[in-house]
């Protein structure tokens, strides 16, 4: 195996050096990819005109290649069902999941519950103003997501697993993922119901009447709501499948 | 000659097809109307060809395509003399072989016997679907169609001799059709620029060179195998584990002449046998063929089993055909398509004569045979008529198709292959003389008493009696054979 | 040997440095390749996995990168600009009487923009990322509760007396 | 509506898979019921989009999410090929949800929701993958089916764990080599819409650059280990026979067909003909390693007396059947490769569907679940024996005429090799099924034989085959699939020439 490995690893290396030497200089702003004027160059000057977002990665990423990120959100949707599926169950293919915590854990320390208490609000707050503000600086629905599922994580290794499901049980965080997608498509698809093509936000301007570019603004907020819903459940379904193997208590 | 568009070809072809359906819901329970069900698909299949004798003897050829396979191939039928001809045959002796094989089945007691007629059906119908098919797909279509619905009956007593008798015989025909056929019909398919076709003249003609020709007829005579040319030969003898009426029907008419149509249409309906004189290499397949037919005849001489033995006897008259038609002039391709319905008749009496004895006296050797002919005169006698067809004598049908071959083999000026064709009907004598001997002339074995054997029941003898007479009727009243044969011949 | 080695000095500073981000995304790369294929232990094989797929957005992210640029954000006054322009414009449409010109919006230099698309596309491939390790631990999870180990070695052995035992 | 088919067609699965999800929670009866809508929609949709395809031949359709221009937005593009591809998708999905009914309840329980959910997102993004003109969409697509596929794999038995490790690190090695080969288009030409890469191609001239070169190998080395082109095989096998019934059913038909058909849009819409056959000595090779491929997997295949492991070889041979049809570079050998996508599809459905029948009846998964099965399960071995015969290639079935344009590619480009290993791969299926079938159709003990002679009112108990319709119907309609597809390939091949004719092959 490990000579396998070392072919595989010489051989790709050299096909991939090989290749490097004919690859523009790092940072070269004239590099086909940086220059092409029909994409790359588009999108930077067009894209605040078109849809009212200075932010140009928020723009391409939900408005432009929108369709993309939706099934990026589906991947997420996807591994959170997947290791539900792989790890329910897992040699006790009879007995309930979770609920009855009869264990009772430690009890958990008062400095920490407490300091998690003090901070959690903060990072929850800071996770909404990153989801809302993607339009205008860096952020946007993943990032905001993963912060918000990070402070129910922190919970949970403050105060146990079981402490944290009681406030986000396994079923409502996989409501909550697929009402996110819901959201996303479902945008879209009212775009379809008024006459545009999937995701063609153009077409909700008679329901936000703003003119046109917002109405592309406004879209995009929309689906990253729905991309914060899933990501931040999905971020903690996989933590407490993972953390419990499946069995929802114990945890770490 | 003019082409008329029917729907007779497909539906004689169908009737074997539809006739399962009955045969399967009627079933073991109600035997009786299920070989009625076999006997009435019979003769409306053989009343549907026969009607179609008139419009072809008019010089008329019938067509009916449907489904387009390929770019310039539909899945046809074509009736031509030669299609036509074998379809008589094939479809007479099923009304025959059927009646035969109530006699036999219930005789020996077999099982699975809706299983049997079911496939027979089928096997019949792939049978009608070769003679008729219009261009070499189609022909192809029903030559695999045909070797897989006869497995089921060869292997019919599924026991560990039918096992291997079975296995060997898909593997050679699967193999060499696979192998051999199906390369050289895609080759003709790219050379002929997308045509398919049978013509009179040949669809390849004036379009291969000679080495590809010789290829070619060499990937045909091997691919389809069910003619048995030597050394692609050997799943005859192992597919007589089969019941006899299966050998009888399957392995002297309907599975080797497939075999040797097949080849026929090769050499008359693909190259062309104009076109292969102007290149000069079928006299390979003539020696490979002479070759056959006496090795085979050699063969025969030391078998004792009398359904081994009649296997040999079919692999060497197969190559008689074949040898017939590879000589390329008139009267020896003439010939080759007269020993169809010639050797047809001969040999299916002396299959349903062995399988008579079998059913009556359970005997399968040779040796065992002395003295049998005094309990059965009838089967005996129509063996002995039989045999004199096979090797050729007067006032039986036999004669007439080796006297053309024969003529051919003159008129081709080869005469070591006319000397081949005159030593193997010695030959022929030799081994089925003394069959005829022993169970005429010599005293039963051992002391042995024929008092509890008489004939087989009427089922088996009737078809075996007719049979015979056919062979002799044949040679008394050839008219419509050599027109049908004619046909061919005169269109070159 | 003072000659080679500005040789070997200018040499280097013509073809890595140039693209030394080319070079560290193959060095990276091949080390997860090797820890994917040759790794005995599950988990070091999916560490190998994300060294892997995380330089291959090393790679892309530096596509995008030029020299001199900024974030992909348009600044406040170029935000500014246009809406001073989008203002005229629709007072424009309102009274063309009073404002007879129509303003073009202002054109942006692209040179002073990274170009955002390979941070989308890697934002996609982030997540493609860590919803396969996931996976992939899940996945291994349930490999230990089978088989008791997480060596591929052990568990192939045990396989294989398993299947013994079941002939 | 019409125009808003292709969106349809992949978010009717995912809206399916949501509801799935959801009404699960609650009564897990409602999935299967959810799902069969969801891919009924989808396929009739597929069906519609077909004929809006060929209503306008030699064109294509066009479908812009988000109404962008194509080059900065994602575009689907659908002509007779992909059209045709999604159709036997959505219909391989839509039978096999039927079959599935029994066997997730019996294999999964409990999870019946998530695993319909995971099964529907596989076939959207399947769906997706052959739909869509964007490079990088595809890879998104790609790691869906992906992530899809290790989790249906996982949920099976104990050694399906480890198979689906296997695949997730070979999987991930073959979507990131892929996701590296469009980065090695996008430096060079900036572009991520396939049109979009194939115009820059031509119009700055690079195609000789060692980036393109390097990123067409980094693309067709990905696409080749999704596909399980011999060398890069290893992981199938394990995969598909250990996963659950339904799992290999679905999989087993579609994902390397699917990957077949990328490799073709990659050739042809990408790269362009004259790119990937400019040098003869490399497009030789290829076609060398598919003969390899194909003869390897069909000897591979008979040396196993599992089904399910020797199905699966069957399948690395008829990646060699497509690969090198592919590459042969004229025109008879790529219909013969995307005819034969669809019928090998129907083909490897139907033996797994009756294969799966077997296996769940007599509980054995080896060759001896065969033996009297002719008597046991009639129908079912109808259905077996059809799809048996196909794979070996007799006509009036579907293998033979893809085997027959196969062939005539081979011979006219002079790929005798190749030529040689198909008939070679013929024989060896032949071999193959007629030991199945022997077995099948003799009985277990030689000596004692079936009860012959007794009585002859004592009929087996054949109330279909004891096997509920939910398994048996899907398996029957892709038994008689193949037939039609054979019976029809020249309606079928007309299509597909409309929308090769497009590209300059020989």
């Amino acid at each position: 195996m490990k000579l396998l490995g070392l072919v595989a690893v010489i051989i790709t290396g050299s096909l991939l050096l090989y290749a490097s030497g004919d690859f523009p200089a790092w940072g070269d702003a004239n590099s086909p990819a940086n220059s092409n004027q029909q994409v790359s160059v588009r999108y930077i000057q067009d894209s605040y005109a078109k849809t009212k977002t200075p932010n140009e990665v928020t723009a391409v990423l939900a408005d432009y290649r929108g369709f993309d990120t939706m099934f990026e959100t589906v991947v997420i949707f996807v591994a959170g069902i997947a290791i539900i599926a792989i790890l329910s169950f897992l040699g006790e293919p009879n007995k309930p999941r979770g609920g009855d915590i009869e264990e009772h854990p430690e009890t958990p320390d008062l400095i920490i519950v407490q300091t998690c208490k003090l901070v959690i609000p903060i990072i929850q707050l800071f996770a909404l103003y990153v989801v809302a503000h993607g339009h205008y600086s860096p952020g946007g629905g993943f990032q905001g997501g993963v912060m918000f599922g990070a402070s129910l994580i922190l919970w949970a290794l403050a105060c146990g697993l079981p402490a944290a499901l009681k406030r986000l049980s396994e079923p409502r965080a996989l409501v909550l993922s697929a009402i996110g997608i819901i959201i996303y498509a479902g945008w879209g698809f009212l775009c379809m119901l008024l006459g545009g093509n999937f995701l063609e936000y153009a077409f909700t301007d008679p329901l936000l009447p703003e003119g046109v570019e917002k109405a592309h603004s406004h879209g995009m907020l929309i689906v990253e709501i729905g991309v914060a819903f899933t990501v931040t459940a999905i971020m903690f379904v996989i933590y407490a499948n993972l953390s419990s193997r499946g069995r929802l208590k114990g945890g770490l | 000659m003019t082409t008329v568009h029917s729907i007779v070809p497909l539906l004689a072809f169908l009737v074997s097809l539809v006739a399962v359906i009955p045969i399967v819901l009627l079933g073991e329970r109600r035997r009786n109307a299920r070989e009625a069900a076999t006997f009435i698909a019979g003769f409306i299949k053989f009343a549907l060809v026969a009607s179609m004798v008139p419009a072809v003897l008019a010089g008329k050829v019938l067509e009916f395509s449907f489904i387009e396979l390929l770019p310039g191939v539909a899945l046809e039928f074509r009736v031509d003399g030669l299609g036509l001809l074998f379809a008589l045959v094939a479809s007479s002796l099923w009304i025959l072989t059927s009646c035969y094989s109530i006699g036999y089945m219930r005789g020996a007691n077999e099982g699975n016997q809706t299983r049997f007629y079911a496939f027979f059906a089928v096997s019949l119908c792939a049978t009608l679907g070769v003679a008729f098919s219009g261009n070499l797909l189609t022909l192809y279509l029903f030559y695999e169609m045909l070797s897989l619905a006869t497995y089921p009956l060869v292997t019919h007593h599924q026991d560990k001799e039918a096992r291997s008798g079975g296995r060997t015989y898909l593997s050679y025909l699967l193999f060499t059709s696979i192998a051999f056929a199906l390369p050289a019909v895609i080759f003709s398919y790219l050379n002929s620029g997308g045509n398919m076709d049978f013509t009179s003249g040949g669809f390849l003609a004036d379009k291969v060179g000679g080495g590809s020709a010789l290829v070619l007829l060499l990937l045909f005579v091997f691919g389809f195998s069910k003619a048995g040319v030597m050394p692609f030969h050997s799943w005859l003898p192992n597919a007589m584990v089969a019941p006899t009426p299966v050998s009888a029907l399957l392995h002297a008419v309907a599975v080797v002449k497939v075999g040797v149509f097949c080849i026929i249409r090769a050499f008359t309906g693909v190259l062309g046998t104009d076109f292969l004189q102007t290149l000069d290499v079928a006299s390979v397949i003539s020696w490979l063929a002479a070759v056959t037919v006496v090795t085979s005849s050699l063969i025969a001489m030391t078998q004792d089993n009398l359904k081994r033995l009649l296997a040999f006897s079919t692999i060497g008259q197969l190559s008689y055909i074949v040898l017939g038609v590879s000589l390329l002039v008139p009267h020896a391709v003439q010939g080759s398509m007269l020993h169809i319905p010639m050797h047809a008749f001969g040999k299916i009496t002396l299959f349903f004569c062995a399988g008579a004895i079998y059913v009556a006296s359970g005997k399968k050797y040779i040796s065992q045979l002395d003295g049998l002919g005094r309990a059965m005169p009838w089967t005996m006698g129509a063996f002995a008529i039989g045999a004199m067809s096979v090797i050729g004598l007067p006032l039986t049908g036999g004669m007439l198709s080796k006297i053309y071959m024969i003529w051919g083999a003159a008129d081709a000026q080869q005469h070591a292959l006319l000397a081949v064709y005159l030593v193997s009907s010695v030959l022929n004598g030799v081994y089925f003389f003394p069959i005829v001997y022993r169970a005429f002339f010599r005293d039963p074995q051992g002391g042995e008493v024929y008092d509890r054997v008489s004939e087989a029941p009427l089922p088996c003898v009737l078809p075996l009696a007719i049979t015979a007479a056919g062979s002799v009727l044949l040679f008394f009243f050839p008219g419509l054979v050599f027109e049908l044969t004619s046909l061919m011949i005169s269109a070159d | 040997m003072m000659l080679d080695h500005a040789m070997l000095a200018n040499l280097i500073e013509d073809t890595v440095v140039p693209k030394i981000n080319f070079w560290i995304y193959i060095i990276l790369m091949m080390t997860g390749l090797y820890a994917m294929i040759s790794k005995n232990n599950l988990i070091k094989k999916l560490i190998g996995m994300s060294i892997f797929q995380t330089a291959i957005i090393l790679f892309y992210v530096s596509i995008g990168v030029k020299s001199g640029s900024g974030i992909p954000i348009l600044g406040a006054e170029t935000q500014r600009e246009f809406h001073e322009v989008e203002h005229h414009n629709h007072e424009h449409d309102e009274h063309p009487e009073e404002f007879p010109d129509v303003y073009a919006y202002p054109t942006i230099n692209p040179d002073d923009y990274a170009n955002p698309l390979p941070h989308v596309l890697m934002l996609t491939a982030i997540v493609v990322g860590v919803s396969t390790l996931g996976l992939a631990l899940a996945i291994s999870q349930k490999i230990y509760h089978e088989y008791g180990s997480i060596e591929e070695d052990e568990i192939l052995a045990q396989i294989k007396t398993r299947s013994d035992n079941d002939d | 509506m019409t125009d808003q088919l292709p969106a349809i067609i992949v978010l009717m699965p995912l809206l399916g898979a949501l509801l799935s999800v959801l009404l699960g929670m609650f009564d897990r009866k409602l999935c299967l019921p959810v799902a069969l809508v969801a891919l009924a929609i989808t396929a009739s949709s597929a069906v519609a989009m077909l004929a809006n395809v060929l209503a306008s031949p030699g064109q294509s359709l066009s479908y812009r999410f988000g109404g962008w221009d194509p080059l900065v937005g994602i575009e689907y593009r659908i002509d007779a090929l992909s059209g045709l591809v999604v159709l036997a998708i959505t219909a391989v999905g839509f039978l096999n949800a039927i079959y599935s009914k029994t066997r997730v309840r019996d294999e999964s329980p409990r999870r019946e929701h998530y695993f319909y959910a995971l099964y529907l997102l596989l076939v959207a993004g399947l769906c997706g993958m052959v739909l869509t003109n964007d490079a990088f969409n595809l890879y998104v697509l790609l790691e869906i089916c992906s992530l899809t596929s290790y989790a249906l794999i996982a949920i099976g038995n104990r050694r399906a764990a480890l198979a689906s490790f296997n695949y997730v690190i070979i999987g991930t090695i073959g979507a990131s080599f892929y996701l590296l080969g469009v980065g090695y288009l996008y430096i060079k030409t900036g572009a991520l819409n396939m049109d979009g890469i194939h115009a820059a191609l031509r119009a700055n001239d690079i195609a000789d650059s060692p980036t393109i070169k390097v990123g067409f190998i980094l693309i067709m080395l990905g696409v080749w280990i999704k596909m399980a082109l011999f060398p890069l095989h290893g992981w199938l096998s394990n995969a598909y026979s250990y996963a659950p019934t339904t799992t290999g059913t679905l999989m087993a038909p579609l994902m390397t067909k699917v990957m077949v058909y990328i490799m073709i849009r990659m050739m042809l819409s990408v790269f362009g003909t004259e790119f990937v056959f400019h040098e003869e000595f490399w497009s030789n090779g290829v076609v060398w390693i598919a003969t390899v491929a194909i003869i390897a997997g069909s000897v591979l295949a008979l040396a196993r007396s599992d089904i399910k492991k020797m199905l699966t070889y069957l399948i690395v041979a008829e990646v060699g059947y497509m690969v090198g049809g592919a590459w042969l570079g004229n025109h008879s050998g790529m219909i013969g490769a995307s005819y034969h996508i669809l019928s090998d599809a129907a083909m490897t459905f139907c033996l797994f569907l009756a294969a799966g029948i077997i296996i769940n009846r007599t509980g054995e998964a080896r060759m001896n679940a065969f033996d009297g099965a002719f008597k046991k399960y009639p129908l079912t071995m109808i259905g077996f024996t059809v799809g048996a015969l196909a794979m070996i290639g007799l006509p009036p079935s579907c293998g033979f005429f893809s085997k027959f344009y196969l062939i005539s590619g081979g011979i006219e480009a002079g790929q005798w090799g190749f030529v040689v290993a198909l008939l070679f791969s013929s024989l060896v299926n032949a071999v193959l099924f007629f030991r199945i079938f022997e077995r099948a159709y003799f009985p277990k003990d030689l000596a004692s034989g079936f009860e012959f002679g007794g009585d002859p009112d004592a009929k087996p108990d054949r109330s279909l085959d004891q096997v509920p319709y939910s398994m048996l119907v899907p398996m029957l309609i892709a038994a008689a699939s193949l037939l039609v597809i054979g019976l029809a390939n020249q309606t079928i091949v007309g299509w597909l020439n409309t929308a090769l004719a497009s590209f300059s092959l020989k």
